[in-house]
């Protein structure tokens, strides 16, 4: 603490903000993550935009079709990234392709939060019988080996549920452990203060005890968690794609566009075809994980920068 | 070496001479203390008392070296120990004299001890720092260490684990550490405000007992008047960086002259006072940052404060037989020193 | 000490029931006969299913059919591949000592890799050599593993031809040799730095994080207090208490290894358990998948509860608190 | 002499990506998804160039796919197996350029197709010194015929007479096998045949070396797994399950020196193909076409061409079948028109389709049989339907398929919403669901509403067969083999005959090809009686015939001896390595 004390002064002079006022202001100083969140809105937009702009860009704005006479050819004015091995549109497909890659992120994320949340405040919150019987249930479900996991699932449910929702779903459904463990373990320390307690003794009921005064306690956790989750899973899906159990071939997805790196002459002869989104995939991966790394700096009140 | 020891014997065991330590905020330094001066003689045990923040903390990690690195710096002023000034010394000097001829001991005994190694393991470490022992003698020292400073069951207790082990116990355990090499000072950093009132009576029964059976000196640095009333020879008030009062315990306590010595006092909890409301001193430290140049410290705070205090820079003089205070009321002639603080 | 071993071991035999469970009605769930792959696939003769189901117990009720699977399974017979036409505990068997082999090299990297620019890092925060490190770093988290791999097999299996693209070992050497050693090391090297990658990248943030929020730690003051030098003060005092954490990461690592195993094995045609499992999901060699699911479950298992006894020996607050 | 290769032996051979494998009972072609348009010279050598083979060296050829370790020619399923067992064993007969039957191991005798004699070459050594005798033969064939024997070859032993009673066990041993002495046999067939010596399995299998071994157990044994012998020209040294096999040379070969010490055979990534050739890590691979082209590019390869004997086709189903009652049971009318049919032929412009999907390694085909296979019609005696958009339309027109409610899309003559569903197989190669897009699209643009369906691939082919109804017009491919006879492809009465086409005549036509009486040892009024077939088959249009591959291979500057044409490449003994 007397290392502090210089620190001390600068500290003392913010206490009058409220901690989501300090954390706006750490993070709106921090140029990495803000040109990140920049760069990813910059995507989410261009992607929800795409029916838009396809036209604009691109001479064939469809991204289904076959263009026989099209087929590879390199970037040039027509096409600014090239067309791919459909001879479609890569800039077109990269945008296309992003609405599937970002919505199976987010949704998957969604079920994580979700879930994770959920089983973790209520263990956390009751204890005793309830949390370590979810918690066991939690390492279970951790102790999957996730790939193999939904590979296997997949295989199941191939052909009877369509196959973008089943991707998330299991996705989803296997990866919420993570954030139980977390969000319970925030949870167990959070409850010992005293206003919750004098919450508790009042009579207030457990869901409300939990909703009002827990989690937004537990909140900064969760978003943080949330957005480094965001970004593997979106991962998750592009590895899954690539090795042929992610989204269906039909649907442009970055990771379906990427598996054209699995054929032999697009690798080393056809860059333009699969450098996009890989590169997209890991700028993107990179802004959300700057992000990430912004919130909880932010949200950490123990952080000087 | 014997000449030197010699001459030694002659010196005060640590001469302070116009101290001032920097902290680095926003890429320029300020000075949490500024311009101080002591002695510490040998045998004698020196407090030094102050609010938090004023810099007693900062000014004896500069003797010992361990201020935080790029952000605390000495900026000028000497710290002779023995005679030799250490200000420059590196790394590896100061490694020779850290743990041997001064140690210290922190607030924090909870947090000070290392979780991962056994209570017999850092112990040791001390004493194969600076002796040429095997671990086995090394080991066999730290349990009679322990013994010494009054831990039960000390030779299970060497293969114990800090968090094995209590408050009061674990600061037992910062000393014996600290005094393993004989030490000739022994820097004591709030050594009892982390621990209940009844362990802290036994911690300062078991700190002034070592002082005398090592025959070493103490620098205890405290917040509580009453700690300083407990063991003390010398008293050092420190406020926002600079030493404001210096005197005998007997002398501090009978006469306070400063102040802001005047308000700690009637801070200390009396027996007979409880139902009175315990006086406090308005406002706060001012911080380093928007320390005033010139003027006294405590002046907006001071309840004694005339209009001369902001402007005046009053110096530590000696009022009568060595009891120094540092306040414009006792100054015989002023204006003088207007811009000491523009260093 | 005993008793923590004892109690996390009995701890994961719950665990393993219901993974077992899982795993078996995924494989019943699973079309054609999962199981024990005794049910020829390509004869669809239904009086010749009808007659092997039966046969095989298929008719039974479903806990004595899991109670059979569990217990052929724990005794090692873990069915036929209709693939290979062999027992998949063979199969297994065959590949299992390269995932394995690849699994540890990997590991070995990450940590010796995280170790030494995480404490490089830890130690000289905000320096060039830092910023090097972390650029490393979110390069390693950001990429994918299948984009770095198959940049690895062209960059520095082709271009510069330092490292085998493909196989587990120089099929001329005599087994057992040095040489023959030397070639599987050889062969396993870009793979496993492949598949360490990313967890070399976090742990080596997660211990040069560490390393800085424990240099603040005070039990550091007291050691230079005591006249400790500062590197002996990183290399142990330090260290040992940034290694914590890391130790529990190793079970999550282990699963990881499993999953990721699957892409690296297949960029680099390694021969091992993953690309056994792409391969026998592709064929719908199903027996061969459900017990490759099963065995790779329980090796996470296993994985956690090695983590976990770690775990209690690094930590002396875990072991006797 | 040309050695045949065993990728095309087996009538039955769907055609699928290299990412895949076995399918039904015959092998799937792995490597065979190719073909050439520049339609390169029937054979081409790489010794042109070259003069006297060199000995020794060590050559490594690739494969880019994954053996399943089956080393026997009586169990492999898979056709990446039989490219690795080419090297250390064959058979007693092989074909020639022409897919001729010739003598290899054993010359034979026959007057009336039912009766023959094998006289087998004496001094011939397996690979653990023992002689090849007429019992190892025998062998082979009783463990085929053997109950317990779990591969799919029994169909080549069956015409053998005796081998149902032995394999139902009641008999002990195939009576058809007379005997003579250890260098002769005398083998009767049920009835005389004229694909009796062709579809006959020519394997033999040492004797000695699987003495003591149960036919269940021995797919599951060292001797076909780990540790396999033969009679061919090198010998396996080393097995690394799944990665890699070493060969080593036979000195005893019996036919000729061997030029090779050594093959190393390594499994790669396909898309590791082109690298591993231009570093010279591997000398010689079967290419995709897809690689082809880069492959070309290289300066130390040549690519090697031959015509294949697989072609790709749409199918439309016309009917169910009934695997018990071996019968088509049921019309299905949605095809039904023939002029639809025709018209959605015409539709396709397959020679753009052929260089975008198979960069010129391909070419249209307009029968059911390979052009480079003896038995085929010439183009003239067929009906051609080239791309032809302003026919198809016409045709559509007069069928009754016209747009009525102006979507832009043909309904049906009776009014109704008409749409094309096509299915394709998906195996996680993009370029599959591209490839089919375009076909649909090619009926888009006469007008016919199209929907491509990409179901997984080994689910696609069960369907197929099962006659799912989500299954209308389909992509396949069929390698048909050196035996002429299309039978078990087309015959209303075979499960494979998945169009389910049914026409009598064409039926009456395959059987009269095979008629000893009729037909006899006249292979040009064979080639005639089947050139007829063909000529109904595509007057019925039950299937639009896409494309026919070649065979490509990628061999290094450094390989010399090498040559290759329909029937397979040569001998491996002949290859050496120019240093």
């Amino acid at each position: 603490m007397t290392t502090n004390a210089a620190t001390g002064a600068v500290k003392r002079t913010e206490k009058s903000s409220s901690p989501w006022a300090i954390a706006r202001r750490k993070f709106l100083r921090n140029k990495l993550a803000m040109a990140s969140t920049v760069f990813l809105i910059l995507v989410i937009i261009l992607t929800l935009l795409a029916p838009f702009l396809a036209p604009h860009l691109s001479p064939i704005p469809d991204i289904t079709k076959v263009n026989i006479s099209k087929m590879s050819i390199p970037p040039n004015g027509d096409h600014l990234l090239g067309t791919d091995k459909s001879g479609r549109d890569v800039m077109t497909r990269l945008l296309y392709g992003g609405r599937i890659s970002l919505l199976v992120g987010a949704s998957a994320t969604l079920i994580v939060v979700v879930l994770g949340t959920i089983v973790g405040s209520v263990a956390g919150f009751f204890g005793g019988a309830v949390d370590s019987l979810l918690m066991r249930f939690t390492d279970f479900v951790l102790n999957f080996p996730f790939l193999v996991f939904v590979i296997v699932l997949n295989t199941i449910l191939f052909g009877i549920v369509d196959g973008l929702w089943v991707l998330i779903l299991v996705i989803g459904l296997l990866s919420w452990g993570g954030v139980a463990r977390i969000v319970r373990s925030k949870v167990l320390a959070e409850k010992e203060n005293e206003y919750v307690l004098a919450a508790i003794s009042i009579g207030t009921p457990p869901a409300k005890v939990i909703i009002k005064h827990l989690l937004p306690n537990v909140l900064s956790t969760i978003i943080v968690q949330a957005t480094l989750l965001f970004a593997s899973l979106i991962v998750a899906e592009t590895g899954l794609s690539y090795l042929g159990f992610g989204v269906p071939q039909e649907t442009p997805s970055w990771g379906n566009m990427l598996a054209f790196a699995n054929e032999p002459d697009v690798l080393q002869g056809k860059p333009w075809i699969w450098m996009p989104p890989a590169l997209i995939i890991t700028a993107t991966i990179l802004s959300i994980n700057f992000i990430g790394e912004g919130l909880k700096d932010a949200l950490n009140p123990k952080s000087q920068r | 070496m014997t000449s030197k020891s010699a001459t030694s014997l002659q010196t005060p065991l640590l001469e302070v001479r116009n101290l001032q330590t920097g902290f680095k905020i926003d890429k320029q330094y300020y000075n949490a203390v500024e311009g101080v001066s002591f002695t510490v003689d040998r045998k004698q045990i020196v407090g030094i008392v102050g609010e938090s923040g004023c810099g007693k903390s900062v000014m004896s990690l500069s003797i010992m070296h361990l201020l935080p690195k790029g952000i605390g710096k000495v900026r000028g002023g000497e710290i002779l120990f023995e005679g030799t000034d250490i200000v420059g010394y590196n790394e590896k000097k100061m490694n020779n004299i850290r743990g041997k001829d001064i140690s210290m001991i922190f607030q924090e005994p909870m947090t000070s001890l290392n979780p991962v190694f056994t209570i017999g393991y850092q112990i040791s470490e001390v004493l194969l720092n600076h002796q040429d022992i095997t671990k086995n003698e090394a080991r066999a020292k730290a349990v009679t260490l322990l013994k010494n400073v009054g831990i039960p069951r000390a030779d299970q207790i060497v293969d114990e684990y800090p968090h094995q082990l209590s408050g009061g116990m674990r600061q037992r355990v910062m000393i014996a550490m600290a005094i393993a090499c004989q030490p000739k000072l022994l820097i004591a950093d709030e050594p009892t405000t982390a621990l209940d009132v009844t362990v802290q009576a036994q911690i300062l029964d078991l700190l002034k007992n070592i002082q005398e059976v090592n025959d070493m000196s103490i620098m205890l640095i405290t917040h509580d008047l009453g700690v300083v009333a407990e063991i003390c020879d010398v008293v050092l008030v420190m406020y926002a960086g600079k030493i404001v009062e210096r005197a005998t315990v007997e002398d501090l306590f009978e006469n306070p002259q400063h102040p802001y010595t005047q308000l700690l006092m009637q801070a200390i909890p009396k027996m007979e006072e409880e139902k009175e409301r315990l006086a406090t001193i308005e406002g706060l430290v001012p911080s380093v940052k928007d320390m005033p140049e010139v003027g006294c410290r405590f002046a907006n705070r001071c309840p004694k404060a005339m209009p001369e205090c902001m402007q005046i820079t009053p110096r530590l003089e000696d009022t009568k037989g060595g009891h120094e205070v540092a306040c414009l009321l006792y100054e015989e002639s002023w204006p003088r020193e207007e811009r000491v603080g523009a260093r | 000490m005993l008793k923590y071993t004892l109690r996390r071991v009995l701890g994961m035999i719950p665990m393993l029931f219901l993974v077992s469970v899982v795993v078996f009605f995924l494989a019943k769930a699973m079309p054609g006969d999962s199981l024990s792959g005794e049910i020829d696939p390509t004869n669809t003769n239904p009086e010749y299913i009808a007659e092997m189901r039966e046969k095989l117990g298929y008719n039974d009720p479903v806990y004595v059919q899991y109670y059979r699977w569990v217990t052929d399974f724990m005794s090692g017979d873990f069915g036929k591949s209709t693939r290979y036409k062999m027992p998949v505990a063979d199969l297994i068997g065959e590949k299992l000592p390269n995932t394995i082999f690849l699994a540890l090299t990997s590991l070995l990297i990450t940590y010796v890799l995280a170790f030494a620019m995480g404490m490089y890092s830890g130690r000289k925060p905000y320096t060039l050599g830092d910023n090097l490190i972390a650029g490393f770093n979110y390069a390693g988290i950001a990429i994918p593993s299948f984009v770095a791999g198959v940049f690895a097999v062209y960059f520095f299996a082709f271009k510069l031809n330092w490292f085998p693209f493909a196989g587990s070992v120089d099929i001329e050497i005599d087994k057992g040799t040095i040489e023959y050693w030397m070639s599987r090391i050889h062969h396993v090297m870009l793979p496993a730095f492949v598949l360490g990658m990313f967890s070399t990248a976090s742990y080596t943030q997660f211990l040069r994080n560490d390393l800085i929020e424990n240099s603040r730690k005070d039990f550091v003051r007291t050691a230079l207090a005591k006249g400790t030098p500062m590197g002996k003060i990183y290399n142990v005092h330090i260290l040992r208490n940034s290694i914590i954490p890391l130790v529990t990461f190793l079970g999550f690592d282990i699963a990881a290894l499993v999953g990721g195993a699957i892409i690296t094995e297949k960029i680099f045609t390694y021969p091992g358990i993953g690309l056994l499992f792409l391969d026998s999901v592709n064929n719908r060699d199903y027996p061969t998948v459900m017990a490759i699911t099963m065995m790779l479950s329980a090796m996470v298992l296993i994985g956690n509860l090695i983590a976990d006894i770690l775990y209690g020996i690094v930590d002396p607050r875990i072991r006797l608190g | 002499m040309k050695r045949k290769s065993m990728l095309w032996l087996f009538a039955m051979i769907l055609v699928l990506s290299a990412f895949l494998a076995a399918c039904g009972g015959g092998g799937s072609d792995d490597a065979s998804e190719s073909d050439s348009g520049e339609s390169k010279d029937g054979e081409k050598a790489t010794e042109e160039q070259s003069g006297e083979p060199q000995q020794g060296g060590t050559l490594t050829y690739g494969l880019d796919a994954t053996p399943e370790g089956l080393y026997n020619w009586a169990f492999y399923g898979i056709a990446t197996d039989a490219e690795i067992i080419e090297f250390f064993d064959e058979g007693l007969i092989e074909y020639d350029e022409n897919l001729q039957p010739i003598p290899n191991l054993a010359e034979w005798e026959t007057e009336d197709n039912q009766h023959f004699t094998f006289k087998f070459k004496e001094g011939v050594k397996w690979h653990n010194g023992e002689e090849l005798t007429v019992n190892d033969w025998v062998f082979a064939l009783e463990t085929i015929a053997h109950p317990d024997y779990d591969g799919p070859r029994y169909a080549n032993v069956e015409t053998i007479e005796g081998a149902p009673a032995f394999r139902a066990g009641e008999a002990d041993s195939i009576s058809g096998l007379k005997v003579v002495d250890d260098y002769t046999i005398e083998v009767t067939f049920d009835e005389p045949r004229l694909n009796n010596l062709t579809n006959i399995w020519s394997y033999p299998m040492s004797q000695k070396e699987f003495e003591g071994i149960e036919v269940a157990d021995m797919s599951g044994s060292e001797q076909v797994r780990t540790k396999p012998v033969g009679l061919g020209p090198f010998k396996v040294e080393n097995i690394v399950p799944g990665e890699s096999i070493e060969l080593v040379k036979n000195e005893d070969y019996w036919n000729g020196e061997v030029n090779l010490d050594k093959i190393i055979i390594r499994v790669i990534d396909n898309t590791a193909t082109v690298g591993a050739l231009q570093n010279g890590d591997i000398d010689m691979i079967s290419l995709q076409p897809v690689s082809a082209p880069d492959v070309e590019k290289l300066d130390n390869v040549e690519v090697v061409t031959a015509p294949g004997l697989s072609y790709y086709y749409v199918g439309f189903k016309l009917g169910k079948f009934d695997n018990a009652s071996k019968t088509i049971t049921e019309e299905l009318p949605k095809y039904q028109d023939v002029n639809l049919r025709k018209a959605m032929a015409h539709a396709i412009n397959r020679e753009e389709w052929i260089d975008a999907f198979f960069f010129g390694y391909g070419k249209p085909v307009n029968k059911p049989v390979p052009t480079a296979h003896w038995i085929a019609a010439d183009d003239s005696e067929v009906n051609v339907y080239e791309y032809d958009p302003e026919k198809a339309k016409q045709l559509l027109d007069e069928a009754g398929f016209v747009d009525t409610n102006d979507d832009g899309f043909r309904e049906d003559p009776n009014g109704e919403e008409f749409v094309v569903k096509f299915s394709h197989y998906a195996t996680g190669n993009p370029t599959f669901e591209s490839r089919s897009q375009a076909i649909a699209q090619y009926w888009e643009e006469v007008g016919l509403k199209s929907e491509v369906e990409m179901v997984e691939v080994n689910l696609y082919y069960d369907m197929v067969e099962k006659d799912d109804p989500s299954i209308e017009t389909f992509f396949g491919g069929w390698g048909t083999g050196t035996d002429p006879d299309p039978s078990a492809l087309w015959k209303a009465d075979q499960l494979w005959n998945y169009p389910r086409y049914d026409n009598p005549e064409a039926d009456a036509l395959l059987e009269q090809a095979l008629s000893v009486e009729e037909v006899g040892d006249d292979q040009e009024k064979r080639a005639q009686v089947y050139a007829e077939w063909q000529k109904k088959v595509t007057e019925d249009v039950p299937m639009i015939f896409i494309a026919e591959l070649d065979e490509i291979m990628g061999v290094g500057e450094k390989v010399g001896g090498f040559s290759m044409d329909v029937s397979g490449y040569n001998n491996p003994a002949e290859w050496y390595l120019k240093q």
